[in-house]
């Protein structure tokens, strides 16, 4: 679904965002990404949305090179890919109704249609609420839930979210985990970028470490945490890619 | 999405955001509104230079002076000779009783020279209205000729150099009038694409946030066109108003020397088509604008204006 | 922070954002530097005007008709009582022959008709320049009744009728002038302060920042007015290069009947007191923008522009 | 140091950011504010620099009413409060260096010495190599520092630190808590609003727990972390306001 192939990016100003990354993430795999600040990943994730196009190396979605698509294309690119964005990027003249409706709206649901939609998956962030707010009239962990709730409405193909549970406490970032793998088994594919360890520790699946713009370990956890109202996996498992073997992951990257 | 659909769409989003920043959405249509009712001034005004030039061209005529001594037979032969190119029934005989009453009537302070020149101190004469154009200049010239030359006539008074005083005048004026209108014009265009364009910048934040999230052009642009065309249609709107009261007002509290000001520059109003080109201006305005400031395609991908 | 330290540190502030910020600078520039074009024109065209009717007024004379039969010590007593009033040797006698060859020069169109009016068909004159304005309306009257009432004296043409309509015509133009120059001055107010408003809406998330920081509102504002104040510096001399650049234009590729046109108009160019109160309106302009702008204590307390 | 009494604020749309909440806190403790998001900590932050204002109750800092305090007052106030914002609020038109200098700036420092002591800020938060960068160059956990320096540059004597690490990895919120625990012991009152049970329990310390605006929990932890360069205390360890015994952090407030 989703492959770099031997992907840099350097940003104007001289700086490594990515530094030669290749790797492969197959439909309907949930994937944590983590790395100290500055380490690569929200450029990863710009790269497969592509917000940011790679200086060398190719990115492939869905078989297709996001880089070469034509400007007029990428719009139906990014319909498939729900982005919790790090800085949250809501709309502030709009209400949390209207940030979140936004692609229902103009892909031709009727009003009611996305009221319903939008009411439902507010709820499932705990916000149905505060539809009609807006956006600077929330705490920081609402904005937050609201930006899921966006990424989330369309039922993307792909669900890249950027620190999603950064500014939340530990019993939403729950709640929004279990989404996550709710949503994972009914085929979404998924890149989790977080600092959050216990929580990978947690859910175990596939982490990838970034450092310094390189790929430096692609591991696969135990511990399969799965969403309550998971009876059986709808996805099989992906082989890991890489044939590192589960470690301590709090003893990884310590050098900034 | 149907384009019926996606028309309605931008209509309710350009309404809301219209409500929703209804602060800068106003000085938008003020701005239109200003640069419209300016055009409209400017109109009205030339307007009504215009009907006083024809109104004076009108009354231009040209003048054959007849001598003392024609007979009755001369005159007849010099009316048809003119009649003959200005058409029948056109040409106006003045007796020289009737040259004296109009010269005393339009200089009364020459009057008392008249006194000294005897009785018919004026000669008879022809006058014809000068708007049968349908002579060409060459032709014209060759009949004005043969005309001085018949023994009867002592005089053809063309009345050329007051005519080319005249339209030095309206030259001067309208030349005037026109060099500020196409100032006001290009300060209206800059207006409103630099209030337009500052708007956008506001916006772009926005923009880029629907760009990302998977919006095409279309759906990005339309309400914002959508928006620029109705503050540019209630701009129109609100100038012809503008126009209309300071019209009313002009007539209503004015004395007598601003009376004869307001009668010569605003006398007639703007007649209904040109009213309509007016709002069609501002729609055409405020469109423009949105478009223009939205062209770059660059817009919208950096937070930061610059 | 010392006084001069913190207005160090306004104009440090002010220019790093008019070179990082440049696209919305020059806009703000351009928008002031046309106001006071525009400005400039005005004075221009209505300094000319004022410059010809002074003129016309100069040319203007009060004359006094002599009967053909007064006698040399008539047109000596006449002489006197006029230069009493007028000054000693302001009044120009005009013999009959003269007064002729003018007519012929002035009319030359109506020149036939002198032949038939005998030898010396007009009268002696003496012709007084009516700048003489020491005397008060009420006395001029009266010492016009007593010259009219002189026995050598034919009539008295004191021109009234036609500066009436010279100063009719005057005011045509000024109020014309002043009509298009009033609209324009609001305009380039209502413009500028708009660009300047839209401005500050972009800096409002910026000057919330530097509230929330411990900023006084000494430190916020200070650099947007020097802003301002510089915008509007460079736009007014921006303005005064375009009237510069302008004014040679006209001169330089005009045929003749434009050249006309253009020197009534435009002949001579503002001096420099007027030059520089244009350069401080810019300024006043681009300072008064910013101040006006910033006025509102709640502005930057929302991130929300409305 | 900080007083409130009785503090309520409800925001113009009837919502509830702060109920009746008293609490005293004295010069130079280090105090963590916790809770589920939307539970008011913001809100208690923002009524002590007087970004908003009690609707109910007061506020004294030093002393003095937050709320009557004169509008041409508050910015000396606020100089005297150093703040890291939840959503950082850096001015994008300005480099990091200007962002973190903007105070001692206008306090009338030179331009040698606002370098030094940028620098000197910047290097604790390891951001010294990016001071020309604008903010929308850099990653969200850098940003995130940026506004931390911002926060400490002026040597304030109240930081209010609203989850500054929630968009950093362990190890570099370990080092921002280590550089709080350092000028906490330099005498600086500390706010710290912040999810990560983890850190609060590993380090200590008295901890407000907020509720739907209500305080529910004021406590004293155990396990006190001390800066590595502290040698001894500077400022004694004021006593519990609260009677409540310490307790099993992670159990608190389940219910969102
Ligand atoms: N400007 C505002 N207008 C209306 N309601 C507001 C406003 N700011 C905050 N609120 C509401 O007040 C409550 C408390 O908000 P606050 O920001 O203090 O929460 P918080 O504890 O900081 O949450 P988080 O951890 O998510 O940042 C929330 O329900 C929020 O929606
Ligand atoms: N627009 C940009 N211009 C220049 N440099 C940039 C830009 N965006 C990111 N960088 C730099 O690229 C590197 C990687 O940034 P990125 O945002 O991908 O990090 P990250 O892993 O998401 O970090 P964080 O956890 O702090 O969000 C950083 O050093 C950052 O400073
Ligand atoms: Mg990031
Ligand atoms: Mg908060």
């Amino acid at each position: 679904m989703i492959d770099l192939n031997q992907v840099s990016k350097r940003y104007p100003g001289g700086q490594v965002g990515l530094d030669e990354v290749s790797l492969s993430i197959p439909k309907g795999q949930l994937v944590f990404l983590t790395g100290a600040s500055g380490a690569g990943k929200t450029t990863l994730l710009k790269l497969i949305y592509r917000e940011e196009m790679a200086t060398e190396g190719y990115v492939l979605v869905n078989g297709r090179n996001v880089s070469s698509l034509p400007a007029n294309k990428v719009p139906y690119l990014r319909r498939t890919i729900g982005v919790v964005f790090q800085s949250f990027r809501l709309i502030p003249r709009k209400t949390v109704f209207e940030n979140v409706s936004y692609l229902p709206r103009i892909l031709g649901l009727d009003h009611r249609e996305q009221k319903k939609l939008a009411y439902e998956t507010l709820r499932r962030v705990g916000l149905a609420h505060r539809m009609n707010a807006f956006p600077m009239q929330l705490s920081g962990g609402e904005q937050q839930r609201v930006a899921v709730a966006r990424a989330l409405i369309n039922q993307p193909d792909i669900l890249l979210a950027d620190e999603p549970t950064g500014n939340l406490d530990p019993e939403l970032s729950e709640e929004i985990l279990k989404l996550f793998l709710e949503i994972n088994l009914q085929g979404t594919t998924i890149i989790f970028a977080t600092h959050d360890r216990e929580l990978i520790t947690r859910v175990g699946r596939r982490v990838l470490t970034l450092h310094q713009g390189k790929l430096v370990r692609d591991q696969m956890l135990p511990g399969q945490m799965l969403p309550d109202s998971a009876i059986q996996p709808a996805v099989e498992e992906p082989a890991a890619t890489s044939d590192l073997g589960p470690a301590d992951l709090a003893k990884e990257e310590g050098a900034r | 999405m149907t384009f019926l659909q996606a028309l309605r769409y931008f209509f309710v989003e350009a309404s809301s955001n219209l409500i929703r920043s209804w602060k800068i959405s106003l000085l938008a249509i003020l701005t239109i509104a200003v640069s419209v009712f300016l055009g409209g001034v400017f109109l009205i005004v030339s307007g009504n230079l215009r009907l006083l030039a024809d109104q004076w061209r009108d009354e231009n005529r040209l003048v054959v002076y007849l001598r003392p001594e024609a007979a009755e037979a001369d005159t007849d032969r010099i009316r048809a000779l003119i009649e003959e190119v200005s058409g029948t029934g056109s040409a106006e005989y003045v007796d020289p009783q009737t040259a004296e009453d109009r010269f005393r009537s339009a200089f009364p302070s020459l009057a008392d020279l008249l006194e000294g020149w005897g009785d018919q101190p004026l000669p008879a004469s022809f006058e014809i209205p000068t708007d049968f154009t349908a002579l060409e200049q060459g032709s014209l010239e060759g009949w004005l000729k043969e005309l001085g030359a018949d023994p009867a006539v002592q005089m053809v008074d063309d009345d050329r150099d007051w005519l080319a005083q005249l339209d030095g005048m309206i030259l001067i004026i309208e030349g005037l009038a026109s060099v500020v209108g196409v100032i006001l014009l290009l300060t209206a265009v800059f207006t409103i694409s630099s209030v337009i364009r500052l708007t956008a910048y506001l916006y772009q934040d926005e923009i880029a946030v629907m760009r990302l999230v998977g919006a095409t052009e279309f759906f990005i642009r339309g309400p914002f066109y959508v928006e620029g065309l109705l503050q540019g249609l209630a701009g129109g709107i609100f100038a012809i108003g503008m126009l209309l009261a300071g019209h009313g007002a002009l007539f209503r509290d004015t004395d007598g020397q601003q009376q004869v000001l307001a009668s010569i520059l605003a006398e007639t109003f703007l007649p209904a088509s040109q009213l309509l080109l007016l709002v069609a201006l501002g729609a055409a305005a405020g469109l423009g604008g949105a478009v223009l400031s939205l062209r770059k395609e660059s817009l919208g991908q950096t937070a930061e204006p610059e």
